[in-house]
């Protein structure tokens, strides 16, 4: 039989001025299994915690409840208390008579009322808490970095500079993400690739970082400390070991393919690299288009290579790897704008996006830095961007505002002008969004000094009358409807969710929210990480978000996956599910429900039959303790330790326990 | 045989003649029997839901009521803007329980909730197809260049009428293109003509129809197709008066869809009253068609 | 000129009202001015229709509800459409100037509230329409009686217009139907 | 009148024992219960007819324990937890409410008042909402009166 002791806190006057305490103590003498109460001005204060300590020796106590502030507050304080007592930690349990009584009610009977039941609870509780213990995993001392845009590539970087081993798996033939796209960023217009090469280069050196480029992951388990990820290596027909990037091949190649990296607005061959800063600088065979492997003819590649790298009978390769932490850098896509009927629904050819024009405006893309019609190669003097085009849209697009087109906006229309002076800039905006350093004035020197006309609304229709783009928009501010004839109009679309991110967030059991963005475990307090513990979030991926917040936060979930890769072994907590094989029907109704993927079934040879069957088994590793599978589970074979059945039945009897006495 | 309630609207029977002679005329080609709806009442088009929301739902669901007595399932409103106070009327009562309830208190009748409300274009698309038509067709087109022209009220809003697209709509265009005519891309497919401002903001109507006379024209047309008398009656009544402020010919025919459906069928001009339009189009039908 | 801004419980009050006539919330939105832009008639307008549903949020009902706008306003939905906030605008508009009749707040010079009311009349009489009163009663109205006389000879000709005014039987019935809305609604 | 509290504790007063109904709250610990915590830090005031049963999860709290509850002869039940698509575990609030949704219903059936049983999303930043959610919760069961259906039911059979 438990031997319970209440110490009763009066927390100054917090609760003393409500509650009496000395009564609840008296009363509380009467619960079941209590040996020991007493009243404290302060217990979580040293003389607090030496009476604990000092009682449970006087009164030969095995539990101990406080009746306190809220467990948020001190659980983690009272339980090492009773751990230094001598007693296993969770032999502790605290009422919360603060928050959740003293300040929240005025009658000081009613409250001290309240406050005894409270305290009733928690005695019915500890009296069946189980000892438990903590238990400790190995780590396994290497980082698995998915996708390899500037997110992904300064996390590498960071992570190796604290000495641990990462991996790098990129789904495109080369790591570099959008920002390889651009030409210039703002608000500081350094050459995109001036500060982004060096940082692929160096991640191609690193002894401490591999990387996996056409490749992607097909399936995580584990958990964190030991995720077991499996990685599909896709055939590039080029063996990486031997092709040293002369280019011989993709200039013989005859087939010639609209570049995506290009936005289709240049060619690429059926072997390609897909921009000439391409890391790793080794080509890949378009296996859809080229000739060798659909017709068997031409062949050409392999004739010409100097080094006899092209493999066509190289197959996909799955390949499983073990990690302690997970980085995910999987960045954004585009918002299709041919949804909108208003702007052509994509049919016209010199409506474009923002990435269309940051490939323009690259002086190593498709048009040499000129900023032309693509409809018939001219060369564009009048351009009319559009913000906010899917963003801000509940009616057809997303929600949010996507953070960055203002700026980005800007930046081309800024370009624009120094592309060539005579060209006209219209921006149609709602609002101004540049919050970050140096970012109005960036804004307000692409009005004042280049001389971009901003007109504040949003436009309404877009449709072509000879050859020219009407675009039919209004300014607020004058009260007038505005038409502009222009030779191309540049839409500054969301930023959105890749579309596989459902995907990916179910294969490593992090939520995301309704616009399929991965969800931080708290969006000001844990930023860069998610509820599964391991699984860490940066860049786009997780919001809209430009180069400068892509790389802190990239550096601050490196720091993150580097601290828990700096423990030889992690805690886990012991409040967790447990299953009892005897009753357990193997129905795996839990499985269904357990949102971590903790539950396994495992063939036993039953105890009585001696026959083989199936039960569920509960990884405690992955087991977050939420106890979905315990209400799951109708045979009652699964019980949650911390919060057992046994727990919460006797608590519902102790409130009522009474009852029959006015009878 | 399909059998449909019919609701001309006060339109079809003034200044729509010809698109009522036609649509019957095709209905009975296409074996579609035609049942005019006996005593139905003007659905107050926008007069009324300027005026007072309670009329605009009440006027239509009369004739929704008047319809479903007659035991048929389905009723036709060739008028787009009737067509489009109808579907209007029939979605509101059946998603707002009060308005449901004063407009039966206003009745004295129990709302009608089952009967769909269909146009034309929708009947020989989506109940005809366009393959049987094109089966049945004596005559092609012969690349005859036809801009489309919707209006606003036959698409929109789109969550209520469900039918085609409300910024680019094709129905006509594939009827057109089926037939053998050639469907002209063109952006003015439902701006507005003005409307029901034909008689009292007669300046508008000039305006706005005049830009879209205007888009049709640069896009390459020989006439425009319409499904709704309002449409008809601003391109094709004011043409002239828009020539004369824009100072620039057009002369575009106004057809309405059911009339260029007719002739390939092998109907005639004079059956399907095509001497009531205003521009003559005989001289390009004669033309092009080689029709009488 | 300088206007105050009408107490919260005012504008509230406002709001309530047009969502009761028409369902829409003017507080959604979020003056982008994609409605003005794409309104065919702004050109005739003395406010954009975006600035309508802006001195509906201020409460400044009077400067809503005498404007010009909202009677040249061709309830053509293309604004409705392509709103980013689902708003209903035509909608709106349409609960303006239920608001702007109900208060008797009609601009003598704006045609189509005349227009709305000799329509009617004709139905209310005929149960269906009868275009050549409604143009000749609308020409007197108006004051402009002379007003596409030109243009009747050859709508006679063409059979586009009847001198008889076509009638339906439950004329009486659009009577009663009539005043009944009208008492449903006085209440 | 009944009284839930025992005699005991019923001497310690001096006011007249009026009728007083008692609910038990399971509160998940990430969100509801935090909210209620906030209340506190932020000294919201509320009847203090609700006593608080933590769980991990709302997932966690199994329709037997409310009906339990209520067969215990305690007067009403309210579940909370996390917001609908923010729960701690990502999902297991949808498990809570497909799980109360029958149960209701079994409710229903069996003719307990509706007004005894109760569900609320409350999040860690809605102290407020935790407040009204509360008196909300007491004003309702308090209509319905002390809960008596089971003890009728035992004297009935014997
Ligand atoms: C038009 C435009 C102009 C911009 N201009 C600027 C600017 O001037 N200045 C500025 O600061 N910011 C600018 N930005 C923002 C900038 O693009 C982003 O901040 C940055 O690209 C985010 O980097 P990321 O690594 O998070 O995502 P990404 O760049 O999208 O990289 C993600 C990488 O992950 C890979 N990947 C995705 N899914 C998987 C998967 N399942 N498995 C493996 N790999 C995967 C992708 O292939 C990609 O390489 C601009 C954005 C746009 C759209
Ligand atoms: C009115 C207002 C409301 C806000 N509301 C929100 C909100 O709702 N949500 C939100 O996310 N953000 C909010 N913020 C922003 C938030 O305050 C900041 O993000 C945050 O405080 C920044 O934290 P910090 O540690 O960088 O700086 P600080 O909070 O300023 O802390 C800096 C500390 O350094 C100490 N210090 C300074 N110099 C020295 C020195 N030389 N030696 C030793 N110590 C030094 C200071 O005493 C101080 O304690 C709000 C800000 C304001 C002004
Ligand atoms: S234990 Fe909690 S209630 Fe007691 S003194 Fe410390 S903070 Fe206050
Ligand atoms: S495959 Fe051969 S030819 Fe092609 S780049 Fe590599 S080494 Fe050069
Ligand atoms: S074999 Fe294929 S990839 Fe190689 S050169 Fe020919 S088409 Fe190009
Ligand atoms: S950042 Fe600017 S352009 Fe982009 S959605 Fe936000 S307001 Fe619109
Ligand atoms: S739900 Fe219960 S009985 Fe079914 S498999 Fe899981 S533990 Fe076993
Ligand atoms: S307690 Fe929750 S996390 Fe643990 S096994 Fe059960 S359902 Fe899964
Ligand atoms: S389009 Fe909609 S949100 Fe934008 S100003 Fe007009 S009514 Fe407001
Ligand atoms: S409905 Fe009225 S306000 Fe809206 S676009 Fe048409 S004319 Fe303009």
């Amino acid at each position: 039989m438990a031997r319970i002791g209440v110490f009763v806190c009066h927390c100054g006057t917090n609760i003393s001025a409500t509650v009496d305490v000395k009564k609840v103590a008296e009363i509380a003498k009467g619960f079941p299994g209590v040996k020991f109460t007493t009243d404290y001005r302060y217990m979580c204060s040293e003389p607090g915690q030496d009476l604990i300590q000092k009682m449970v020796k006087e009164h030969n106590l095995t539990r101990i409840v406080v009746a306190a502030c809220s467990p948020s507050l001190h659980e983690k304080t009272f339980r090492t208390c009773t751990q230094n007592a001598g007693l296993n930690p969770y032999f502790f349990e605290m009422a919360n008579i603060r928050e959740q009584c003293s300040w929240v009610h005025d009658d000081r009977e009613e409250a001290t009322l309240k406050a005894i039941d409270i305290v009733k609870l928690a005695a019915a509780k500890v009296g069946k808490n189980n000892p438990l213990q903590t238990t400790f995993i190995p780590v396994e001392k290497r980082v698995l970095i998915i996708g390899g845009g500037i997110s992904g590539i300064q996390a590498a970087i960071d992570v190796a500079f604290n000495g641990f081993e990462t991996v790098i798996v990129e789904r495109e033939p080369s790591i570099g993400g959008r920002m390889a796209m651009f030409d210039k960023t703002f608000p500081t217009l350094d050459c995109a690739a001036c500060i982004l090469t060096p940082k692929m280069v160096e991640v191609n050196q690193s002894d401490l970082i591999k990387l996996y480029t056409y490749s992607e992951v097909e399936e995580v388990s584990g958990y964190v400390g030991n995720f077991k990820v499996k990685i599909r290596r896709k055939a590039r027909l080029v063996d990486e070991n031997k092709c040293n990037g002369c280019g011989t091949c993709w200039q013989r190649c005859p087939v010639r393919l609209p570049s995506e990296f290009d936005m289709n607005l240049g060619k690429r061959k059926a072997i390609y690299v897909p921009f000439p800063q391409a890391v790793p600088n080794v080509p890949v065979i378009d296996q859809e288009h080229c000739l060798y492997i659909n017709k068997k003819k031409c062949g050409i590649c392999k004739k010409v290579c100097p080094f006899e790298a092209i493999d066509y009978e190289q197959k996909d390769e799955v390949i499983e790897e073990k990690f302690g932490a997970i980085i995910v850098a999987t960045g954004f896509t585009m918002f299709d704008h041919s949804i909108y009927g208003e702007y052509g629904y994509g049919k016209y050819k010199n409506v474009t996006t923002g990435l269309h024009f940051e490939r323009m405006l690259n002086s190593s893309g498709p048009t040499g830095g000129k900023i032309v019609r693509p409809s018939d190669g001219k060369e564009a003097k009048k351009v009319v961007f559009i913000q906010c085009v899917g963003s801000r849209d509940e009616a057809r697009g997303m929600p949010y505002c996507s953070r960055l087109c203002c700026m980005y906006t800007a930046k081309q229309a800024l370009l624009l002008k120094e592309h060539n002076p005579e060209a006209e800039a219209y921006v149609f905006y709602i609002d101004i969004r540049a919050a970050g350093k140096n970012y109005e004035e960036f804004v307000e020197r692409v009005q004042d000094e280049y001389g971009a006309t901003y007109l504040r609304g949003r436009v309404s229709k877009i449709f072509q009358r000879n050859g020219r783009l009407m675009v039919r928009g209004c300014d607020t501010l004058s009260g007038t409807q505005i038409e502009i004839d222009a030779d191309l109009v540049v839409l500054a679309t969301a930023l959105i969710a890749r579309p596989d991110a459902i995907k990916l967030a179910q294969m490593l059991h992090i939520p995301y929210d309704q616009n399929r963005l991965f969800t931080e475990a708290h969006p000001k307090l844990a930023p860069v990480e998610t509820v599964t513990t391991g699984v860490f979030l940066t860049g786009a991926c997780q919001s809209p978000k430009d180069i400068p917040d892509t790389v802190a936060t990239a550096s601050a979930a490196s720091v993150k996956a580097c601290g828990l890769l700096s423990h030889e072994k992690l805690p886990i907590d012991p409040q967790i599910a447990r299953v009892d094989v005897e009753i357990c029907s193997g129905c795996l109704a839990c499985q269904e429900v357990c949102p971590f993927g903790a539950i396994e079934k495992e063939e036993i040879v039953d105890r009585v039959t001696q026959q083989k069957r199936w039960v569920a088994k509960i990884a405690p590793s992955l087991c977050n303790g939420c106890g979905a599978c315990n209400t799951a589970c109708r045979p009652g074979a699964i019980d949650l330790d911390g919060f057992t059945e046994e727990q919460i039945f006797g608590q519902i009897e102790s409130l009522t326990a009474d009852k029959g006495d006015e009878r | 045989m399909m059998k449909v309630a019919y609701y001309p609207g006060c339109s079809l029977h003034s200044t729509a003649r010809e698109y009522d002679i036609s649509f019957q005329l095709v209905c009975r080609k296409l074996g579609i029997e035609l049942q005019e709806i006996p005593h139905w009442v003007c659905c107050g088009s926008s007069p009324a839901h300027v005026t007072s929301h309670l009329l605009s739902i009440a006027l239509p669901c009369k004739n929704l009521i008047l319809a479903e007595e007659m035991g048929l399932d389905t009723v036709v409103a060739p008028c787009a803007a009737c067509f489009n106070r109808l579907k209007i009327a029939k979605q509101e009562v059946a998603e707002d329980s009060k308005l449901k309830k004063e407009v039966e208190e206003v009745l004295g009748k129990p709302s009608a909730g089952k009967i769909e409300v269909k146009h034309p274009l929708q009947v020989i698309i989506e109940d005809v197809g366009l393959k049987k038509v094109e089966e049945m067709a004596r005559r092609k087109l012969q690349g005859l260049r036809v801009a489309s022209y919707y209006g606003c009220l036959l698409v929109r809003p789109p969550s209520v009428i469900n039918f085609d697209d409300p910024e680019d709509p094709q129905s006509m265009d594939n009827l057109v293109s089926a037939l053998g005519g050639e469907a002209l891309p063109w952006a003015f497919k439902t701006e507005c003509c003005g409307a029901s401002f034909s008689l009292s903001e007669t300046d508008i109507v000039f305006e706005l129809s005049g830009e879209i006379l205007n888009e049709a024209l640069e896009a390459g047309a020989e006439c425009i197709l319409v499904a709704c008398p309002l449409c008809q009656s601003n391109l094709d009544l004011r043409q002239k008066g828009i020539e004369k402020r824009r100072g620039k010919k057009f002369n575009l025919p106004i057809l309405y869809f059911t009339e260029l459906l007719g002739l390939a069928l092998g109907m005639s001009m004079r059956q399907l009253g095509l001497s009531r339009h205003i521009v003559n189009p005989s001289k390009l039908l004669e033309r092009k068609l080689a029709v009488t | 000129m300088k206007c105050s801004i009408a107490s919260d419980k005012f504008r509230r009050k406002f709001a309530e009202q047009i969502e009761e006539i028409c369902g829409e919330r003017i507080s959604l939105c979020y003056q982008c001015g994609k409605c003005s832009a794409g309104c065919p008639v702004t050109y005739a307008m003395d406010y954009l229709p975006s600035q309508i549903t802006r001195f509906a949020q201020l409460g400044l009902t009077d400067k809503a509800m005498k404007s010009s706008t909202i009677w040249i306003c061709a309830s053509c939905q293309t604004c409705s459409v392509r709103c980013p906030r689902g708003i209903d605008l035509a909608k709106i508009m349409d609960a303006l100037r239920i608001l702007a009749k109900r208060k008797g707040i009609v601009p003598k010079e704006q045609i189509a509230p005349l227009f709305d009311g000799i329509f009617l009349g004709s139905i209310e009489k005929y149960g269906r329409l009868n275009e050549l009163s409604l143009i000749t009663k609308l020409n007197m109205a108006s004051g402009r009686p002379f007003k596409d006389v030109s243009l009747l000879p050859i709508m006679l000709k063409k059979g586009k217009i009847k001198l008889k005014p076509q009638k339906s039987n439950p004329g009486k019935e659009v009577r009663y139907l009539m005043r009944k809305v009208e008492k449903l609604e006085s209440k | 009148m009944k009284d839930n509290r025992s005699i005991k504790e019923r001497d310690l007063g001096s006011k007249p024992a009026r009728e007083k109904v008692k609910i038990a709250a399971f509160l998940c610990k990430w969100c509801s219960y935090a909210g209620a915590d906030l209340a506190g830090g932020s000294r919201k005031k509320y009847p203090p007819n609700v006593i608080v049963i933590r769980t991990p999860c709302s997932a966690r709290t199994n329709p037997l324990f409310v009906w339990k509850s209520l067969e215990k002869g305690l007067d009403g039940v309210l579940v909370s937890g996390c917001h609908p698509g923010e729960c701690h575990y990502s999902e297991g609030n949808y498990h809570t409410r497909r799980n109360f949704a029958v149960f209701r219903k079994l409710l229903e059936y069996i003719g307990i008042e509706p007004e005894r049983f109760h569900m609320s999303w409350v999040s860690a930043a809605e102290g407020d909402k935790w407040a009204e959610v509360v008196k909300d919760v007491v004003k309702v069961v308090e209509s319905a009166g002390p809960n008596t259906y089971f003890s009728k039911k035992k004297e009935d059979n014997g």
